[in-house]
């Protein structure tokens, strides 16, 4: 069963990460990915993270549970900030255990590359200078990663 | 039925969500998008290049083929840039 | 420059990841994985992990540089332990960051899948019955895995 | 030169590691795993699947077709299984 949350507030990885593997002896293998926001250039104040409430939590539920269909997975978490994220903070976090590397870089990879293409989740840039930039661009590179998977 | 727009969609409508009606020969997706466009420049901006926005019915994606028959909510929006 | 460890004690992945990103705003992604000491079947006391000191941590910066020249890393941490561990402890990190996602997760894979098939490491099983075990035989499975990049 | 030894092929041998003077006709990794069988059971049992025995020279990786000339340190070991 995975553990999906949509928040405002920054995350734990190592704590996330540890909830997979506590107490346990059959976890082989524990991938964690962190996405953070990046300062494009030094005129980023911060990234506006929208959503759609409800449907955020539900179809990475769906990503989740894929996964857990496709790779022989022990665990899966999965975190989604909203709201607005600085440069050099935390914006999704993917943590998947099994007992073999393997499936668990897949698994957090294909996670990864489906959030970023169905995850109802929309960027919006702020600048220093106090102009409300553009919104960011879906990328051609991320619906092809995600294709790769079908 | 209940509409909801996010995004740069939503700035261009001026509003997040709204209760519409269409007529019965609005059947699609597709054909909602074509009603709300001629609503006002607002909507036309909004769905300038219809083909590149995405919906979704009681969240779930959903192609603008699909009905809204029995549709609670309906959601456009941009292509997703989370991650 | 990468970060290369050999060492007895157990390891904080979260300080390294942290120590890879803290205080930058250019780091995108942050894949952290752990390596860890699984129970095969309720009779594993432990895995005693024998290395050969000056080739491991060689063979690793090896292959860490390798990585480093394959893909537009900002940052790679490797840190293997040695000696006795435990179900349910650490065995390996590996953390790799980079502006996007793609170039730290297949480094990530590559990295632990030469360091499996190139690191000077062997496993021996310790059994709770008392019986010292079989050394862990090496996968061919893992050989393959290295062969996909080259 | 030194030779050392790691994991089953350590334990076989019974030693760690040790000097050893291989006469000049030994030139190659694969006939320095020759003349070392050659020197006891125990040697013999280490290196009865020879082809399977890994050999790093000054700390390196090589096969055994390469030459122990001006080789420092030979070590012998069974396949990795780190990680």
């Amino acid at each position: 069963m995975a553990t999906i949350r949509i928040q405002r507030e920054d995350f734990d990885a190592a704590a996330e990460a540890a909830a997979l593997t506590r107490g346990r002896k059959d976890v082989g293998a524990v991938v964690t990915f962190v996405g953070l926001c990046r300062d494009e250039g030094g005129k980023l104040e911060a990234l506006e993270l929208e959503h759609y409430p409800g449907m955020a939590e539900e179809e990475i539920a769906r990503v989740a549970t894929e996964a857990e269909q496709r790779w022989p997975l022990q665990g899966v978490t999965a975190i989604h900030r909203y709201g607005k994220i600085a440069p050099g903070e935390n914006i999704v976090l993917v943590v998947t255990t099994s007992s073999h590397r393997a499936a668990a870089f897949e698994a957090a990879e294909f996670l990864m590359d489906y959030l970023k293409t169905r995850a109802p989740f929309w960027k919006k840039e702020h600048n220093i200078d106090g102009t409300s930039g553009e919104w960011v661009e879906a990328k051609d590179a991320d619906d092809r990663a995600a294709e790769r998977w079908s | 039925m209940k509409v909801v727009y996010f995004a740069w969609v939503r700035e261009r409508i001026g509003k997040g969500d709204e209760d519409v009606a269409p007529p019965a020969e609005v059947r699609t997706v597709g054909q909602l998008i074509e009603w709300l466009s001629g609503r006002g420049e607002e909507y036309a901006h909004a769905f300038e290049k219809a083909k590149f926005i995405r919906a979704a019915i009681d969240r779930k994606h959903v192609k603008h083929e699909a009905p809204i028959e029995g549709a609670r909510e309906i959601a456009f929006f941009p292509p997703m840039t989370g991650g």
